[in-house]
């Protein structure tokens, strides 16, 4: 078993692990805690596909910024967070037996198709995969648009969020 | 080296966890917690679809940073809308909020 | 090859032709030489930061008229050994209902972050940890891990005080990191790399970026200093309010871990500093002789710590809510008008023999149009509050 | 080392060992004798009143927001920036004019005052 091979199963195993505990952690800064632990594991998963540039940016981003968001809005939002109520609401059953069958059919239809053995070809050494982004990025024959509108998204998201969060009515 | 079939039956994994969280989670924080769980599968799949297709064209990590930035601005809203809801309500429990119900 | 200009490489080839002499594989043999170099290089970033306290209570005496520690040693030097003896045979007190693995783990992680940094530091010529090609993102990502142990301290020690000395680090540390990275940057634009090795390279000769782009070298060190939570932006240390802030709580060798990060983080930010703005290890002679580049990168950095604690000693601390409009209302803007300016005239400039005097004086001019407005506005917020009346004569 | 993230991630794995080694050695040399006293919650001699989680305050909050998504803006200016000596010049207008429709949600804020600390 290659080394790669072995790094890839700690991780699955530290995502499937942590996101389980997301899902049925009662503590809701555990859950946020525990999301950061299946977050980090998918940014190894990055760096074992030669994704560098979105390994550290999932780590910026997720762990940096939304984790704390999250932190912050449970810290917000439940005056003591120490309750230990019942967390899962009367159908989980329903919800249990809907996502093992989304599960399922998901393994059904990636067996049934044909590309599943392919394995990766190296990336030649001597291209710079980041300054492709960018270039990707910015060039219009490329991705312009999605970067634009992607800042109007954003600019969207600021205004709404801090309009509805702020709002004293 | 790792066949391309581990990474999506991973994902596939992560998504149907996230799924019931989703479905299943009371409080309205928990289920944007697993919301994020789906996006995260889902960029799995396009950084390994990348990685194994066609590595000279960008789209799979463009698509991927969009993903983040789509995230990042559910996770503002979402979160600003259940800290207002929270404000009137005084509750977050997802069962609670019927007010739309009638 | 020879031992004084690649001492690493030398060193590095005999393990490799021992080990795999006794019959390893070569790639255990490089993980291994890996292991050896990273224990090394942790250790050797630990016995510093042991120094560092005497370093830095030696300093805070002198600004502060005082002769500090100088009765273990020569001048004090071996009063860090008592200090962690002290730290280690403590009790260790975790408060009633704390969360136990959130607690522990805090302080672990916390210094821990800092320590992730120097795996990407270009100590000398051919001596660094990894050559990434995201370095400067990945010294984002530490950071924001030190963020994420700040919380969960103040959370999990169950304490009120300490629950609002996070909130108030984090949201500092979170604010004055869109500054950081804006300012990171500008070195990214004139290198067209995030990798810390180029921008060192390309700063050899004196060529400093620091000519470049003095407004983000000053950008870099102020929002450096808040994500430190150093003076003057040490609100979560407020002690007449909250105590001590997050690591309220922490007692014995868990307390010392977070001081011996805060300390070390301080220096590498110095040493970031000069990294990005100063040159890094470069200096005469440096690429030949790399132990030589390692004595300047030390120096630079020093120097970069001892600015450091030179406002925190100066400088009084600011309140909370001026600390973050002094973020997003003067420092955030003046950022994004930096990165645009630095970006446009730098493709516009480029190639042509007035590059240099063309980035320093946008970065002047900038500077002056900002010192204009706020003269501006702060004349008319003057101008704007009334005169108290004079007392009316009967 | 062939792929710097291998060195990357030996590094962080002993970078959580060794600040673990203090914490041990201290936890098996220092006494133990807990009490309740010892143990409560220290502020500054005062009895605690009322929960430890206090609740947020919301103007953190807001700026929490705000960061959030000026973070992820600078991720896609970091690529931007990389490849901009690369760049024709209506690429790095490309990118300005990114900044600019972020900074207008800055001063979107500024103005409603939501800035402001209340």
């Amino acid at each position: 078993m290659a080394a790669s091979q072995i790094i890839f199963i700690f991780s699955a195993a530290l995502i499937i692990a942590s996101a389980v505990m997301v899902v049925s952690s009662r503590n809701l800064i555990h859950a946020a805690l525990w999301l950061i632990a299946a977050l980090f594991g998918v940014a190894i998963l990055y760096a074992v596909l030669d994704a560098g540039f979105l390994a550290v940016v999932q780590v910026v981003v997720y762990i940096g910024a939304i984790a704390i968001m999250f932190i912050f809005a449970v810290m917000l939002t439940h005056r003591d967070m120490r309750d230990s109520g019942v967390q899962v609401n009367p159908g989980w059953p329903l919800a249990a037996v809907l996502s093992l069958l989304t599960f399922g059919g998901l393994f059904a239809i990636l067996s049934k198709w044909n590309g599943l053995g392919n394995l990766p070809a190296p990336i030649p050494g001597t291209t710079n995969t980041l300054a492709q982004l960018g270039l990707a990025l910015t060039s219009p024959d490329a991705y312009v648009l999605p970067f634009e509108v992607a800042s109007v998204l954003l600019l969207a998201a600021l205004i709404g969020s801090v309009y509805v969060a702020m709002n004293k009515k | 080296m790792i066949p391309l079939n581990w990474f999506l039956y991973l994902s596939a994994a992560l998504f149907s966890i996230g799924l019931f969280g989703v479905l299943a989670r009371r409080n309205a924080v928990a289920i944007l917690l697993s919301v994020e769980l789906m996006l995260n599968a889902v960029n799995i799949n396009l950084v390994a679809f990348w990685r194994y297709g066609n590595t000279a064209s960008m789209a799979g990590q463009v698509f991927a940073i969009i993903v983040f930035a789509v995230a990042a601005a559910e996770v503002a809203v979402g979160l600003s809308l259940i800290y207002s809801i929270y404000r009137r309500r005084g509750t977050i429990i997802a069962d609670e909020l019927d007010l739309m119900k009638w | 090859m020879n031992f004084l200009s690649d001492p690493i490489k030398v060193i590095s080839t005999w393990l490799t032709s021992l080990l795999t002499g006794w019959g390893l594989s070569a790639g255990l043999t490089s993980v291994l030489l890996s292991l050896v170099g990273i224990v090394l290089m942790i250790t050797a970033v630990m016995v510093l930061d042991i120094m560092l306290v005497w370093v830095e209570r030696k300093v805070v005496a002198r600004f502060q008229g005082r002769l500090g520690p100088n009765r273990v040693g020569p001048y004090g030097l071996f009063q860090p050994f008592p200090d962690i003896i002290k730290l280690i045979i403590k009790e260790d007190i975790t408060p009633d209902g704390a969360d136990k693995l959130v607690y522990n783990m805090a302080p672990i992680i916390s210094l821990g972050s800092v320590i992730f940094l120097w795996a990407v530091v270009p100590i000398a010529a051919r001596i660094y940890g990894a050559d990434l090609n995201v370095a400067l993102l990945y010294m984002v990502a530490a950071g924001s891990l030190g963020t994420l142990s700040i919380i969960m301290a103040g959370w999990a020690s169950n304490n009120k005080y300490a629950l609002l000395g996070a909130f108030r680090q984090v949201a500092a540390m979170i604010s004055f990191e869109i500054p950081m990275v804006v300012a990171l940057l500008i070195p990214t634009i004139l290198t067209g790399s995030l990798s810390l090795q180029v921008i060192t390279d390309k700063q050899s000769g004196g060529n400093w970026f620091f000519l470049l782009s003095p407004l983000g070298a000053l950008l870099f060190l102020v929002s450096a200093i808040a994500e430190l939570g150093r003076s003057p932006f040490d609100l979560n240390e407020g002690e007449s309010e909250i105590v001590s802030g997050y690591h309220i709580e922490y007692t014995g060798m868990k307390f010392g871990l977070f001081y011996a990060g805060e300390l070390l983080h301080a220096f590498t930010f110095g040493g970031f500093l000069s990294i990005l703005f100063f040159g890094g290890w470069h200096g005469p002679a440096a690429s030949t002789y790399p132990l030589l580049g390692v004595f300047y990168f030390v120096v630079k950095a020093m120097i970069g710590y001892w600015v450091i604690m030179w406002i925190k000693y100066t400088v009084p601390r600011i309140r909370i809510d001026h600390m973050l409009m002094f973020n997003w209302k003067f420092l955030t803007p003046l950022a994004f008008a930096l990165l645009i300016v630095t970006a446009v005239t730098n493709s516009l400039l480029k190639g042509s023999s007035f590059y240099m005097p063309g980035m320093f004086l946008s970065n002047f001019l900038l500077g002056w149009i900002t010192i204009e407005i706020m003269r501006f506005s702060s004349r008319k917020q003057r101008l704007a509050v009334k005169a108290p009346e004079p007392a009316v004569q009967h | 080392m062939q792929n710097p993230w291998i060195y990357v991630g030996l590094f962080l794995l002993i970078g959580i060992i060794i600040p673990i080694i203090p914490i041990a050695f201290s936890a098996l040399i220092a006494p133990k004798k807990p009490n309740p006293i010892k143990q409560s919650t220290y502020e500054c001699g005062i009895e605690t009143v009322g929960v430890s989680q206090v609740q947020l305050k919301a103007q953190y909050y807001i700026f929490a927001l705000v960061f959030l998504i000026f973070d992820v803006e600078t991720v896609f200016l970091f690529p931007w920036a990389v490849s901009l000596n690369a760049l024709p010049f209506f690429a790095v207008a490309e990118g300005v004019l990114f900044i600019l429709i972020l900074m207008a949600g800055l001063v979107f804020a500024w103005r409603k005052g939501m800035l402001e600390w209340v």
